[in-house]
């Protein structure tokens, strides 16, 4: 049971609103984004139930949930809200209010995709590029998972899909700056 | 001969060589140079904007200030991926000209960003600068006979606001330039479906549902093969395939082309240059139909005969 | 107004005018120009539910407070009124469709015309008050007159005049 | 110099116990232009009323102040008192010290005394000013102007008929009946919508005081209430309906093929047409942009077949007048194109319909013979779904409002599918269920109850094709799971919108519509069928989506309200209007824009007397104005003057203070 009452000001919702440019507020709960989402049915709450959770301003239950961490960003249930709420938006919103506060998700699943986005960046990071089957293996170290799609991988590599070497961006170096530049501005702004 | 800035992606070398090779076979015919953006970066796509704001703007962003100092109006992106994030990336700054200054000189040390070059895909670049009358007179070998499901996956087309090109739920771009080519494009009611693309390595599991039901689809309504525009797309459906086959339990056997593989071997380059043998699924049966006659799918005929005319009602 | 000689024992100063005072029983003259159809009727209300309030309003009833010519305002402070009230019926509940958006339009220019003589912008007030409001106007005048009061007597440019 | 006399009541003790009566009658009498005052215990009583008509004799008063209770209790009976006594009724003026003050200053017996005093003072000051007024009778033309015939504009005309007023009823297309002819049995009661129209309608053509004018347009409407002048162009229908017989014999053989519009394109019509057979009046008219014969010269085989020589391909559009003093506007509605809906292939798949064309298809009298049928093979579908709120509430594709009827019609439609298909089976997809209305409710239960229609709460998100099926794939929200379904067919309920000819029309009738187009009505709850404009009133959907029941009844209200119009020879106005001094007047024409109901125009007058050179000056249609005195606010020039609240009248009151 959630119990309801006076609520002052739903701070929650507010930041909602602000970070994403939408109006939680619009939803009015038709669903047609929950059959629309690829990955609703991955999800602990599908969008509509998020919406919902902001309104009544289910802070801790909201962020503590995996839908955000799920969404693909394809757009596809904003492109048929009826309300023309900027689901993704929302979704990124919360994500990153729940990097901000410290309420990620803890399950493994949701750890594994953010693995994957930390090497990629990393990556990124060091080389200005991204690099499929280093990728690969590096996310299957780092969730110990050696053999995952390993049987992929000679026919990739046969088949010229995967290439061994890789290239870089020849500035490097800007590319580290920028990282560090971007990390330096987003405390700044939070502070 | 035109010219066009030209943003690869990291795919381009890598997972979608064949992608790039036929692209630039096609642009030759077409007439159009493509040049590359100097010491391009990753767009950061599938991960920066999932988790922080100002890098996932700033990595765009580069490329944007890079590709400005090129001469060209227009850039041209091969991934519906990197497109995604450079498109939305422009019509951000675009809309917060103090937000582009702040990253162009505390973040990015590349020089000022105006916001004059447009961005298109290669397939949006295709279909709206070189059109589909211009592509139908260059066809040397048509494709008739063949049989085509487009699918464009989200980006291409989604969301709206923000790549301004066809429809975001039932497009016809590559379908029109299919037909150019003398293919049959086929109904397809899963041309926009998400594939779980930024899954793929996290979330199997994920992309193998998304991707099963793509490639079911695609072979119910009757296709030889799948077009796509997009490296990821291609990836996911072609280079998966036997593992979702396995998971679902029944053989499927749909290959994967890019439209820049169909466009060059209908404007007469020889097999050889499509760089068939990177497939995963073999393509060689499909493209054996080319040639074959189509039966075209029988129109049902009207209510007529079911039921009683209203004209002779009407006496 | 009668005047009659008032003994005067303390006194009351112009917000807007230090220099000026008043004797400290000074009451001010208010001048309220009500609508027919929402707040006369909403007036006629608080006298029939009789409920009090002070007693220095003087009512003029006109069709609609877009009937408000400036002028009726200006010539009101001229005259006799330390204040006056214009109003009209709530936005969208006109009798004449929209009359009280016009009247609410030149209610504003005359505030800026107020401001630029010097009088103080609350000298000029205006309202909505439905016909069912009686309790509503009776906390109007009473705010009206209170507001009025504390800004003291109006300081009349052309009193010679009358 | 003015003599006035003032009458202060006690009112029981309503005043006296207040306001010291007899010390403000002494105060009164001080003022030099009364010649008399006197107080009374109630002066509203006949012997009140006789001491003020004998003073207006006595003292040959020239106006008189009652100080006593609001105008708005007793300013009629005072008026009445001092016109009986010879006086200008217009001559009174009341000084309300009961409302204004006796009650509402109790606790302070010297204020409210005070106060009574000023506002008679106010009073006396303002009747010096006051003018003789008559009360304005404008001539009336008995006739009135029905635009529009669906039900709303058939049954407005019926009943004003009914009253021996003659009618005009113009309607656009070929046959009267609108929408509600297409439609098969009706909520809540299932009666069948031909069997209650059709007598109707041949009551319309046969009524001595409707004259028809079909196949023609309202172009153009002149004048004000009571006195309109209306331009009518009858479109050019090249069959002389004098010669027709309606025999059909033209219909049958014209060779050219175009999709009935009244079956939504289910089937054929030919370039020749009755639209319907119960078609009112039922004669054919000739498509000129499809006949053969009109495009390219070729064909003429109507003409030959018809015996009674009634064809006739010269025949031009033609303007007409009529006057007439009201105007009904029941122009109906239109319904939303769901294209925008490519997620549910629209226009890609055949068996995705809307629930008109559904309509036309339970319809007995309808292209399939009443039996539901899918477009794309001609089999009778099992599995039905039915997808409400298509184009209604949603801003991203449609509109924002609730179209009203849709949850109705679709209940309507899965009973009727069960009627028709016996082992069929409905679902309905919905986010509300809005079922107000008499009985509607109970209807919506029996479609779920009886029929045993499931009912998914959420908004269909997908439909793609399986085979020959098409997938349905939603949300349903109770559940909180993603359902699929398996159907034959879908229906939309697709929004109503008003025809995109509604601003045009309003425009050229002077009147208001939103930003939708609906034509929009003077006061949402107190005068929801009159619009702003003296005479023109509203029914049916035009105003805003409504069913049958609603419809009629605001029908018939329009008629009551026209009726009301014509019940005297003239009508009777207020005479406190404005009027124009054209002397004063500049011609900036402030006043026109201000004006709310368009009663100010311009006129040319010459510059001086007998000169041949004008200025423009601003005229105030006395028929039209209301008396709202926006304009004489507005005026620069203080060239209008509201009569009875005029500049000089509000002034003395101010400066008497
Ligand atoms: C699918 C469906 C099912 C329905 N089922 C029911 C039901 O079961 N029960 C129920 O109560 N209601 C039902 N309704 C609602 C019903 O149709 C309407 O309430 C009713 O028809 C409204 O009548 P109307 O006269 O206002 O408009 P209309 O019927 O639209 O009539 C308007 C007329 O004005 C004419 N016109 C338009 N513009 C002009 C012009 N400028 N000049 C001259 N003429 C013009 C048109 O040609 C038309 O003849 C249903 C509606 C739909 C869509
Ligand atoms: C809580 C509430 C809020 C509402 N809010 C709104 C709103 O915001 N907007 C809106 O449009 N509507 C609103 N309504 C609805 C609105 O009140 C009604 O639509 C409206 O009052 C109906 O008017 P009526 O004249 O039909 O009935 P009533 O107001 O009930 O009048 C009937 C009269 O008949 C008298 N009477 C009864 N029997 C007899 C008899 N046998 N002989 C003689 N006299 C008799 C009664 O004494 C009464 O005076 C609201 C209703 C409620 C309950
Ligand atoms: S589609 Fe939009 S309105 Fe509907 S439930 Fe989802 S967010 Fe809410
Ligand atoms: S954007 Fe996210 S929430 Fe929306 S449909 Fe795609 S994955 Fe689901
Ligand atoms: S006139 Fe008015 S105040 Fe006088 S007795 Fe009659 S009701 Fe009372
Ligand atoms: S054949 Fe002649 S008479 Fe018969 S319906 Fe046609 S026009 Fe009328
Ligand atoms: S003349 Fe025109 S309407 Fe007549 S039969 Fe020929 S095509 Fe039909
Ligand atoms: S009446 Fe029902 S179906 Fe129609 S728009 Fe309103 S809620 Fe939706
Ligand atoms: S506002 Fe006055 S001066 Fe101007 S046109 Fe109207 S009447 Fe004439
Ligand atoms: S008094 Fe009002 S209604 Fe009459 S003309 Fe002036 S503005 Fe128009």
């Amino acid at each position: 049971m959630i119990r309801l009452g006076y609520l002052e000001k739903n701070t929650f919702l507010e930041a909602v609103n602000k970070k994403s440019g939408a109006n939680v507020l619009n939803c009015y709960q038709c669903g047609k984004c929950v059959s629309t989402c690829p990955v609703s049915s991955y999800m602990d709450y599908p969008p509509r139930v998020i919406m919902q959770m902001i309104k009544l301003g289910m802070k801790e239950e909201a962020l503590k949930a995996n839908s955000m961490w799920f969404c693909l960003t394809c757009s596809a249930c904003s492109g048929r809200c009826p309300r023309e709420i900027d689901i993704p938006a929302v979704m990124e919103a919360i994500r990153h209010i729940a990097i901000e506060e410290n309420y990620v998700n803890k399950t493994k699943k949701v750890k594994e995709i953010r693995t994957f986005h930390n090497i990629f960046l990393d990556m990124v990071k060091r080389y200005g590029r991204n690099y499929e089957l280093r990728m690969m293996a590096e996310f299957n170290i780092r969730t110990r998972n050696l053999f995952k799609d390993m049987h992929l991988a000679p026919k990739a590599l046969l088949k010229g899909k995967i290439t061994i070497g890789h290239e870089h961006v020849k500035r490097g170096k800007a590319i580290r700056k920028m990282y560090a530049m971007a990390d330096k501005l987003e405390k700044s702004q939070k502070g | 001969m035109t010219k066009l800035t030209y943003f690869p992606g990291c795919s381009a070398h890598g997972t979608s060589e064949e992608f790039d090779h036929t692209l630039k076979l096609v642009m030759k015919t077409l007439n159009v140079e493509l040049e590359e953006i100097p010491d391009w970066n990753c767009c950061g796509a599938t991960s920066a904007h999932v988790m922080t704001e100002n890098l996932a703007l700033s990595l765009p962003l580069r490329n944007l200030v890079l590709a400005e100092k090129l001469e060209n109006n227009t850039m041209g992106i091969a991934c519906a991926s990197c497109y995604s994030r450079m498109k939305s990336t422009k019509k951000y700054m675009d809309e917060h000209p103090d937000k582009a200054k702040e990253l162009t000189s505390s973040v990015i040390d590349e020089g000022e960003y105006t916001g004059k070059v447009e961005i298109k895909s290669m397939l949006q670049f295709c279909y709206e600068e070189v059109g589909v009358e211009k592509i139908k007179s260059l066809v040397k070998k048509s494709l008739s006979g063949l049989k085509v499901a487009c699918y464009y996956g989200c980006l291409l087309t989604r969301p709206k606001g923000v790549t301004q090109f066809d429809s975001p739920e039932y497009p016809m771009s590559m379908d029109r330039i299919m037909e150019a080519l003398g293919a049959t494009a086929v109904d397809f009611d899963y041309k926009t479906e998400c594939c779980g693309a930024s899954f793929s390595i996290s979330r199997t599991e994920v992309v193998h549902l998304l991707t099963g039901k793509i490639l079911e689809m695609a072979k119910e309504a009757g296709a030889d093969l799948i077009v796509v525009a997009c490296p990821l797309c291609q990836s996911n459906l072609d280079m998966r395939q036997p593992d979702i086959e396995k998971h679902l339990g029944k053989k499927i056997g749909i290959p994967v082309m890019y439209f820049t593989q169909l466009m060059a071997l209908a404007f007469g380059y020889p097999e050889k240059e499509l760089k068939l043998s990177k497939h995963i699924v073999p393509v060689e049966e499909a493209l054996s139909n080319i040639g074959k006659v189509v039966e075209t799918p029988q129109q049902p005929t009207k209510t007529k005969k079911a039921v009683p005319s209203a004209e002779s009602e009407a006496k | 107004m009668e005047t009659q000689e008032k003994e005067v024992k303390g006194s009351v100063q112009s917000a807007e005018n230090p220099g000026l005072t008043a004797p400290a029983d000074w009451q001010p003259v208010i001048i309220g120009i009500l609508c027919n159809w929402c707040s006369y009727a909403g007036s006629d209300l608080t006298g029939t539910s009789r409920i009090q309030y002070p007693p220095n309003i003087r009512i003029i009833r006109v069709p609609c407070s877009s009937r408000v010519d400036p002028w009726f305002i200006i010539k009101s402070l001229q005259a006799t009124a330390d204040g006056v009230l214009i109003s009209g019926c709530h936005p969208g509940d006109c009798h004449y469709i929209a009359g009280n958006y016009y009247a609410r339009r030149r209610f504003l220019v005359i505030k800026n015309l107020l401001n630029f003589v010097g009088y103080h912008e609350n000298r000029v007030q205006f309202s909505w008050v439905s016909a069912a409001e009686g309790a509503k106007f009776a906390q109007v005048v009473a705010k009206v007159t209170d507001d009025i009061k504390k800004l003291g007597p109006l300081h009349r440019y052309k009193k010679e005049n009358f | 110099m003015a003599r006035v006399g003032v009458f202060v009541c006690f009112c029981g003790a309503n005043i006296a116990d207040f306001v010291d009566v007899p010390a403000v009658v002494e105060e009164v009498k001080k003022i030099r232009e009364v010649k008399y005052a006197v107080y009374y215990k109630y002066m509203c009583s006949d012997p009140g009323q006789q001491i003020i008509k004998d003073a207006i004799a006595q003292y040959r008063l020239t106006s008189v102040v009652v100080a006593a209770c609001s105008p708005r209790m007793h300013e009629k009976t005072f008026r009445r008192a001092v016109s009986e006594a010879g006086l200008n009724p217009y001559l009174l003026e009341i000084a309300n010290i009961r409302e204004h003050s006796s009650w509402v200053h109790q606790k302070n017996k010297k204020a409210a005394t005070e106060k009574a005093g000023d506002l008679i003072r106010m009073a006396v000051a303002k009747s010096i000013a006051n003018e003789q007024l008559h009360e304005i009778s404008v001539p009336v033309t008995k006739r009135a102007l029905v635009i529009g015939g669906g039900i709303a504009g058939i049954q407005a005309a019926l009943d004003i008929a009914d009253a021996h007023i003659p009618v005009v009823l113009v309607e656009r297309s070929p046959s009267i009946g609108g929408r509600m002819a297409q439609l098969d049995e009706t909520f809540p009661t299932l009666d069948c919508s031909q069997c209650i129209l059709t007598p109707k309608m041949v009551d319309v053509a046969s009524h001595p005081y409707i004259e028809l004018i079909p196949y023609s347009e309202v172009i153009g409407l002149e004048g004000y209430v009571g006195n309109y002048k209306a331009k009518i162009k009858k479109k050019a229908s090249y069959v002389n309906f004098s010669l027709c017989t309606g025999c059909g014999a033209c219909t049958q053989k014209c060779p050219v093929k175009v999709p009935n519009e009244f079956n939504m394109g289910i089937d054929k019509r030919k370039a020749i047409y009755t639209p319907f057979p119960q078609a009112v009046p039922n004669k054919p008219v000739i498509d000129a942009e499809h006949c053969n014969m009109l495009l390219k010269g070729k064909c003429g085989i109507c003409s030959k077949v018809c015996e009674k020589g009634a064809i006739d391909y010269t025949m031009k559009d033609e303007v007409i007048e009529r006057e007439i003093g009201a105007v009904v506007v029941a122009t109906g509605y239109d319904l939303w194109d769901p294209k925008p809906y490519e997620e549910y292939g629209v226009g890609r798949f055949k068996d995705v319909i809307t629930s008109l064309e559904f309509e036309r298809m339970v319809s007995a009298s309808g292209p399939t013979g009443g039996l539901p049928i899918r477009p794309s093979d001609g089999k009778v579908p099992k599995t039905v779904v039915f997808i409400k709120c298509i184009g209604s509430r949603d801003e991203a594709k449609g509109i924002e409002y609730c179209s009203k009827i849709c949850c109705m019609y679709t209940a309507k439609h899965a009973i009727l599918l069960h009627h028709k298909v016996h082992d069929s089976r409905a679902y309905v997809f919905y986010m509300d269920v809005r079922a107000a209305g008499k009985g509607y409710e109970e209807f919506v239960k029996r479609a779920q109850v009886e029929t045993g229609t499931t009912y998914l709460r959420g908004r269909v998100s997908k439909i793609y094709k399986m085979g020959d099926k098409l997938m349905v794939r939603g949300e349903d929200a109770q559940l909180g799971q993603v359902v699929e379904i398996e159907a034959d067919m879908v229906v939309l309920a697709t929004a109503i919108i008003p025809y995109k000819t509604n601003p045009a029309l309003a425009r050229l009738l002077g009147i208001s519509y939103d930003k939708y187009g609906y034509l929009s009505e003077a006061h949402p709850k107190l005068r929801p069928v009159e619009t702003a404009k003296a005479g023109i009133f509203l029914a049916g959907c035009t105003q805003a989506p409504k069913d049958i029941p609603d419809t009629v009844a605001q029908a018939s209200a329009c008629a009551a309200k026209v009726c009301g119009i014509f019940s005297g020879d003239a009508l009777k106005k207020d005479p406190m209007i404005s009027v124009v001094n054209p002397d004063y007047c500049s011609g900036c024409q402030n006043c026109v824009q201000v004006c709310p109901y368009q009663a100010i125009t311009t006129e040319e007058i010459p510059i001086t007397r007998g000169s041949k050179e004008t200025r423009t000056v601003a005229k105030i249609n006395e028929g039209v104005c209301q008396g709202c005195g926006s304009c004489a606010a507005v005026c620069r020039s203080m060239a209008i003057s509201l009569k009875g609240f005029t500049d000089s009248q509000i002034i003395n009151e101010i400066v008497s203070i």
